[in-house]
């Protein structure tokens, strides 16, 4: 290999290795605490009775019928904020991409709710706009005539997806936004050339050109999406029943209110494992134009 | 043909229009929040909602009495800002390095980063709290400030790649024959050039630490809690309240509004290389 | 039938007015080429016209119609950039299929035509690559059939062969003209080539910081240059200049030596202050003292072809003399450079032409 | 100077107590207090991780009757012994003390206490001409809601606890269990919640808060419902004594003077139908300043601070449950309506002996064992589901039962 | 002092080899020129003389001394890149001093020396501007702007006037030989314009597909090329050939007609089928049945100074003869074409020479 070759590479490992060293310690210290609780019989509020368990708080945890559940409400949250976040981030970015009077105002209007904290937002929702009695859409819903939906008892996941895609819209948006600044005029002029109409241009320009940002986005939000907590504490608590349990949830639900660290080390092992499937499943449907050019 | 100039002017009113009614619709419940922190505690939960009402400071009034708005403020913005801060300096080496001098193994890196992303905070928190604890750590702003960095270095790290991907090495190569060393390379000409996006990437950092609540509750107390511990005490109080938390909400975020709204020019920049070709 | 017609056209940026007034006529079959210094505006008049910048006043007509504001997608009008612009995510086909698939022409009909330009352009093997995959003369060229098989009103090309190489760009020259002669089509095409702009036009138009010099067929430019301008614009090298005086029938030339006043040239009054115009290829190297004016070789390019010398003239002024590519002159050496009265052209102290030689 | 950390709940006492804790510090001009208010849930969580780990970083802290016996006993909270003279610890309800005390020993002093009652509107039952008894049953209970429910004009029959959690829902549905003779297990730990009894009071609870209880039940926690009482849209309330404040407060309510208080509803039994709960305040072993903490919560639990709170606030605002001068305090029984029926709802309720028939644990609406938040919190989980619809109470009792006996078993109870 | 040697120097990307084994040495103050196909490995040379891109194997020796592995910075060469690479965030003035400001060149310095290149590039009033505010053009300039403040030990240019108008060209073309002298600079140059290459180089490197396929002086390579390739890629219009046999001291041209064995061709067995390579301006038009070849001129590109006729051979070849720009052929019409014996080339069947013609 050349000198040159050999700086370059040098260069790189130089540069990105406090990064990944840091990151590695931040990772493996925690997990290997969480490996080894996990196979502890800890419950923290009997600190004295702590005592090897072997795989009993895995086999607890995942035989629990509460795991199945919270894995599928935690996909169908996921899944569903994913899907409207980026189809209304696009169709939204695109409608606000042209000039227009007022637009640098829209635009922060619509980055707004991204800087609300979680937990506020829940509760806007909660009590503000959703609340089946006083809340602002029962109101509405009355006005015409309507009986108020109970959102959080007869809705419970969809008022949880509306929350939390209200939340990362926003992101989905500022993205793209900033993406479609960096599409290629010449390009679109080039379509206008061809006779395309705005809605070709979208379908066979926009869409295309905004692949990469929408990876970038469905893996961030993935990944924030995957450890949703905070709506669910503060609005549904998991419930009714566990409707809105999540796999973040359920182990929040082992650690801290049953505290049982023993099986909420299993259950965040196992949280590990199956965010990193799904991420793996992730980039491979969208690693490709994220890292290509 | 005015005809056609008109369909168009027509066109771009309605989608003046359309923008307008959607930015309103998203914005509608931040608006109502501050609305309501205005109102007394009767008035915000009366039905029909009031729309028209004598506005009181009342309920600020009463929050700024009992707690030291400051004081949470002062934190929340060290904190965030240390971190960003922490984190930029980490995470743009990194990507500067996947991007420019990728290896074979570069993917499995960045993928593994993003993975440790994924650890819930719940599971992990009793072993953090014991080396805080045993690092003399607990209740300091420092603690936030590492936690915060390396729980955001990941999602830092790949949008400032995905962002230096756009950058032509050409311009990086001109000013390395220009005689650039790797340090001037960087902040002479990389950095300047890829502003808008490090801005978005920075932004999106404070506003994660900003709104943090798990670990900010529990690793701090009193010396070092931010905003989102304040509101934690107002989340569910007993009795009417719902006025006092808009007017407690309102504050902890209108910070992180006003300068998310004064970087928007910023951000929405984006890159443009037209002027390298 | 695609005939052109701006009038009086203007385009500011903010302050800078880039196109100051444009009157101009492209008649239909036309093959119109825009020549002009780097910056002049021929990138932003060619917008123009296909609507992609908004006119800050006049007319733009086509077939007698006013299109000023009609949106591009209506205009029916192709364009080849100055940057290609390509669409990164589609195929080779794909690009040049996209128009008509738009316009949902039948599949066979687009696959025919498309296999068709594909053969001119010498993009066969090509087509299923992305943009991406392509070096930079094929890229140009996938740009030029996305705009063939579209059969458009008028072609609008934004220097189309810059980034080819020599041999390619001969091929796409010729190319280029059997495709206007074959789709009978108008075109307005965008150059600093002027090999391009003498082969291919039928009408060249010279512009200058945003105004039209002179427009017209380009032997007629060339040989009938209105102005200094474009005298030196046209033709390589350059015409060369020689400030003189007339006097009593001879022009004396500032740099020394004199030549006969050239039959045709109108009456002026003596000691008036004129610039004579040369083409290179008019003069020819001759022994020292033989010719109309001294000088000493400063330089010789060599072409192959041709060669080009340089003298210095002793009073600082600069000829230069097309020769054969062989030609003996040895820098350093005295000659003379031997001109054809008859084949001057005169300018007046504006730089305005007062006459041209006459040709067969 | 000395730095008290103090962790509290986010209630209106402990708010108004972090108001009036000025005076404290104007008498005390060397100590700085520090607050930490949050919500009960996490706090109980920051608590629990900060004590169980020695992180040592809070003076005082607030809890509740559950963790106050079992913390005293793990010797997480130092005992509380010579009390300064003033403080006059045997006017404490001596049912409170038990509740705080490890071998007869106080490791908490009791900040406010409650039981259970039930709050009806006056107005709306002498509007459909019914009278509310003293003690009511359930079953009574059930037919007022029947005739007083009416959404149409924005008011509901009954308003109960829906939300999950052990402190939540499951505070109130044990009280219903009591009452129909039930018990959560038996004196050999086995889980009981497939008997009868169970299945009677989940099904009736269910059956009446989903049939004349406000839209989405099952959201409905003890603040969502005092909101929905104050607002005027609940004709009765079971719950917390504490709310007897609130919702005869102008400020906040819209019908201050048109609430009854009875007892908390009966069946086959009224022991344990009322609930027994303390918010009380410790100094944890890991207190660097023990002895100013335990100055101060002295303070807190004073007569001198319930005077404090009856000259800012109003007589009626003093903090409820814990003295037995304050009922003696004729001002007071006669500014407060319901005074009587909370010192009789505190008074009744034995933490010993909850329960028709015999128990292993103690306390009345839950069992003082480390493995009862777990069970708790699952089970409010599913009768929450329940309530929502989700699924039929039966079957999901049967499941219940066998999930509490495997953590049950787990924990080495049943052998 | 810069003189530049490589040594059997390979590049792969991968498994494809761009590079296939290069040697070469260009000289102190030689002007270099490196002339080839689309594709061929130029660009990428140059960048593994830059330091751009490592070297798979070989050697380079700047002034003796192996700079193989030196780092790019280090090497003190400049660059001016194919797509200009100009720092879109920096006005053209930062643009131009950059390398000046890292160098810590005094103010007053960096200030005279980027006024004095601005001036040569006639970019003065867009000193203050962003590049992204330019026409395609004014960037180039400003890109060679940058190279020239930093009088560096090499020049390494990439096609740096491919996007300027005749006249700029050819006065930066001049520029850059003076500079060359001036600066007493070794430059390396990629260009696709033959005009250049024969002009601004005394070496030129005729490259194909990786490998160098001649180099020397432009004339040398124009009169004496090596082989068909360097043959057809030097000279405009390109040489014609025309397949021959050798029969009876004569050449029997496949096309018909026959013209005189020429002097100095080795001898060669009877019946040996050779190409013989004619340039266009070699030629000339004559009355049909004249000249040597027959044919028919299908079209007449007029230069203005030059025309070229196209002829169409009977048995479907094609020839280009240069005339004058006047000349008065027809399009349509049949003619022959007149060559001179002496003055082909001549290749065997695999396209070597063997045969050139003297010059004086
Ligand atoms: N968007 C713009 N804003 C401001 N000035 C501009 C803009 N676009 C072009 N110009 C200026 O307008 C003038 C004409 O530009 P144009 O691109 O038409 O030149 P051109 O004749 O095509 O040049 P070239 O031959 O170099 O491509 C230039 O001086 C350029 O700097
Ligand atoms: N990074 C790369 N990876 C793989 N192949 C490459 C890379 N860079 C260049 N090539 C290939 O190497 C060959 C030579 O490229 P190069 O850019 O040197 O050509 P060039 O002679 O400069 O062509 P042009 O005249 O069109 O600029 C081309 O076939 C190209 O496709
Ligand atoms: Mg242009
Ligand atoms: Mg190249």
């Amino acid at each position: 290999m050349s000198e040159a070759a050999r700086e370059s590479r040098r260069a790189g490992r130089l540069t990105a290795s406090p990064a990944i060293l840091l990151l590695f310690i931040w990772m493996i210290v925690p997990l290997a605490f969480t490996v080894y609780f996990s196979t502890q019989n800890y419950l923290l509020l009997d600190p004295e009775n702590r005592g090897f368990a072997g795989l009993e708080n895995f086999s607890y945890f995942l035989s629990s019928s509460s795991f199945l559940n919270s894995l599928l409400i935690t996909l169908k949250l996921v899944g569903s904020v994913l899907v409207i976040t980026v189809v209304l981030g696009v169709l939204i970015s695109v409608l606000v991409d042209a000039k227009f009077p007022g637009q640098g105002v829209v635009r922060m209007l619509l980055i707004s709710p991204f800087f609300i904290m979680p937990t506020v937002s829940a509760l806007i929702w909660k009590n503000l706009l959703m609340n089946p009695v006083s809340g602002l859409f029962a109101w509405l819903f009355q006005l015409v005539g309507l009986t108020p939906i109970n959102w959080f008892s007869d809705w419970p996941l969809l008022s949880i997806i509306i929350i939390v895609s209200w939340e990362w819209l926003p992101f989905a948006i500022l993205i793209f936004v900033t993406s479609l600044q960096s599409m290629d005029q010449e390009q679109k002029e080039a379509a206008q050339m061809d006779g395309a109409t705005p809605v070709s241009i979208f379908r066979y320009l926009t869409l295309p050109h905004l692949a990469r940002p929408i990876a970038v986005v469905v893996m961030v939000e993935a990944i924030f999406l995957l450890n949703i907590f905070a709506e669910i504490f503060t609005t549904t608590s998991g419930g009714p029943g566990d409707a809105t349990t999540n796999v973040p949830y359920l182990v929040f639900t082992q650690a801290l209110l049953e505290f049982d660290v023993g099986t909420a080390s299993a259950g965040g092992l196992v949280a590990v494992v199956l965010a990193n499937l799904v991420a793996a499943a992730l980039l491979r449907v969208f690693g490709k134009s994220l890292t290509q050019a | 043909m005015p005809a056609l100039k008109q369909r168009r002017q027509i066109a771009d009113t309605v989608r003046a229009i359309c923008s307008w009614l959607i930015a309103l619709i998203i914005f509608f419940p931040i608006f109502w929040m501050v609305i309501t922190s205005f109102k007394t505690e009767l008035g915000a939960f009366s039905m029909p909602p009031e729309f028209f009402f004598k506005p009181t400071l009342e309920n600020y009034r009463e929050i700024m009495e009992a707690n030291d708005y400051l004081h949470f403020a002062w934190n929340s913005l060290v904190t965030s800002g240390g971190a960003t801060l922490v984190g930029m300096l980490l995470a743009v080496p990194a990507a500067y390095s996947f991007a420019f001098h990728p290896t074979r193994r570069t993917q499995g890196i960045l993928t593994w980063m993003l993975s440790t992303k994924m650890l819930p905070a719940v599971g992990v928190l009793v072993p953090i709290y014991l080396m805080a604890r045993d690092l003399g750590l607990l209740d300091t702003r420092l603690v936030l400030v590492i936690i915060f960095a390396l729980v955001n270095l990941p999602i830092m790290v790949w949008m400032i790649y995905t962002y230096f991907r756009d950058v032509p090495r050409d311009i990086l190569e001109a000013a390395r024959m220009d005689g650039a060393t790797l340090f001037q390379e960087m902040f002479r000409v990389l950095l300047p050039v890829s502003r808008g996006g490090l801005a978005s990437t920075a932004l999106l950092s404070l506003i994660l630490n900003w709104n943090e609540a798990f670990w900010s509750i529990n690793l701090t107390t009193t010396q070092a809690s931010p905003l989102s511990a304040l509101v934690a005490s107002f989340s569910s109080p007993q009795g009417l309240f719902w006025a006092k938390l808009s007017a407690i909400s309102t504050l902890a975020c209108a910070p992180i509004v006003l300068l998310g709204w004064g970087s928007q020019k910023q951000l929405v920049r984006g890159l443009t290389f037209g002027a390298v070709k | 039938m695609a005939q052109l017609e701006i009038k009086s056209l203007t385009k500011s940026f903010g302050d800078t007015r880039v196109i100051k007034g444009v009157d101009l006529r492209v008649e239909d079959r036309d093959f119109c080429v825009f020549l002009g210094p780097s910056g002049c505006g021929k990138s932003t008049l060619l917008r123009l016209i296909a609507g992609l910048e908004s006119v800050t006043s006049g007319q733009i007509l086509l077939d007698g119609q006013d299109i000023t504001e009609a949106p591009s997608a209506k205009r029916n009008l192709a364009m080849v950039f100055q940057s290609y612009a390509l669409y990164p995510h589609m195929s080779i086909r794909q690009n040049m299929s996209f128009a008509l698939d738009l316009a949902k022409v039948d599949k066979k009909v687009i696959n025919e035509k498309v296999t068709r330009a594909a053969r001119i352009l010498e993009l066969e093997p090509l087509l299923d690559r992305k943009p991406a995959a392509l070096s930079g003369g094929q890229r140009q060229r996938v740009a030029i059939g996305r705009a063939i098989v579209r059969e458009p009103r008028i072609f609008l090309f934004d220097e189309p062969l810059s980034n080819l190489d020599a041999a390619l760009r001969m091929q796409m020259r010729l190319e280029l003209a059997r495709l206007h002669q074959d789709l009978k089509a108008t075109m307005i095409y965008v150059t600093h080539d002027q090999v391009e702009a003498m082969t291919l036009a039928n009408k060249v138009v010279i512009f200058n910081g945003g105004h039209i010099e002179q427009s017209g067929p380009p032997q007629e430019l060339y040989r009938r240059p209105v102005n200094k301008f474009v005298a030196s614009f046209l033709g390589m090298p350059q015409m060369v200049f020689l400030d003189a005086t007339l006097e009593g029938g001879v022009l004396k030339l500032v740099n020394g030596g004199e030549i006969p006043v050239p039959t045709g040239l109108p009456a002026l009054a003596a000691g008036t202050r004129v610039t004579v115009g040369v083409r290179p290829e008019q003069m020819s190297l001759a022994e020292p003292g033989r010719g109309q004016l001294q000088g000493r070789v400063q330089m010789i390019e060599r072409l192959g072809s041709d060669a080009y010398a340089y003298l210095a003239l002793p009073s600082g002024g600069r000829l230069t003399v097309r020769c054969e590519g062989d030609v003996g002159a040895i820098e350093g050496t005295d000659v003379s450079a031997q001109l054809n009265p008859e084949r001057v052209h005169v300018f007046d102290a504006n730089g305005v032409a007062i006459h041209h030689p006459t040709f067969r | 100077a000395t730095t008290l950390t103090i962790g509290t709940v986010n209630n209106g006492d402990m708010v108004r107590m972090q108001a009036l804790s000025k005076t404290y510090t104007e008498q005390h001009p060397d100590v700085e207090l520090r607050w930490v208010v949050l919500e009960e849930n996490t706090l109980r969580q920051r608590l629990t991780t900060d004590i169980t780990t020695g992180g040592g970083q809070f003076d005082v802290i607030t809890i509740g009757a559950y963790e106050a016996p079992m913390w005293g006993r793990k010797d997480w909270l130092t005992p509380l012994e010579k009390f300064s003279p003033t403080y006059d610890v045997d006017d404490l309800m001596p049912n409170v003390r038990k509740q705080l005390s490890v071998d007869g020993k106080l490791r908490a002093l009791p900040f406010y206490s409650e039981g259970s009652i039930t709050y009806y509107r006056t107005d709306l039952f002498a509007a459909k001409g019914l009278k509310m008894p003293e003690e009511p049953t359930w079953t009574e209970i059930r037919g007022f809601a029947e005739k007083l429910h009416d959404p149409s004009k924005n008011v509901y029959g009954i308003c109960l606890r829906g939300k999950a959690g052990w402190g939540e829902n499951m505070a109130l549905v044990t009280t219903i269990v009591n009452a129909y003779g039930g018990r959560w297990f038996d004196e050999k730990w086995q889980p009981q919640l497939d008997s009868p009894e169970w299945s009677q009071a989940v099904n009736f609870y269910v059956d009446l808060l989903s049939k004349f209880g406000p839209p989405g039940p099952s959201s409905n926690g003890f603040n969502e419902n005092l909101t929905l009482f104050n607002a005027g849209k609940c004709a009765m309330w079971v719950d917390a004594s504490v709310a007897g404040a609130f919702v005869t407060d102008k400020t906040q309510s819209q019908v201050p003077d048109k609430v009854g208080f009875v007892k908390a509803p009966r069946q086959v039994t009224p022991k344990g139908s009322s609930w027994l709960w303390t918010w009380a305040l410790a100094v944890p072993k890991s207190s660097k300043q023990q002895q100013a903490a335990f100055d101060f919560i002295q303070w807190a639990t004073s007569k001198e601070y319930a005077n404090l709170v009856a000259k800012r606030y109003g007589i009626s605002a003093m903090p409820p449950g814990t003295r037995l001068s304050t009922y003696a305090n004729a001002e007071y029984m006669k500014a407060t309506p319901f005074a009587r029926v909370t010192q009789e709802a505190i008074q009744t309720a034995n933490p010993d002996s909850p329960t028709l028939k015999p128990v292993p644990y103690t306390g009345v609406q839950f069992a003082t064992i480390p493995e009862f938040q777990a069970i708790g919190t699952q089970v409010g989980k599913s009768i929450s589901g329940a309530l929502a619809g989700s699924s039929k109470v039966d079957a999901e009792l049967k499941k219940l039962n066998e999930s509490v006996q495997r953590t049950i078993k787990r924990a080495g109870y049943i052998k």
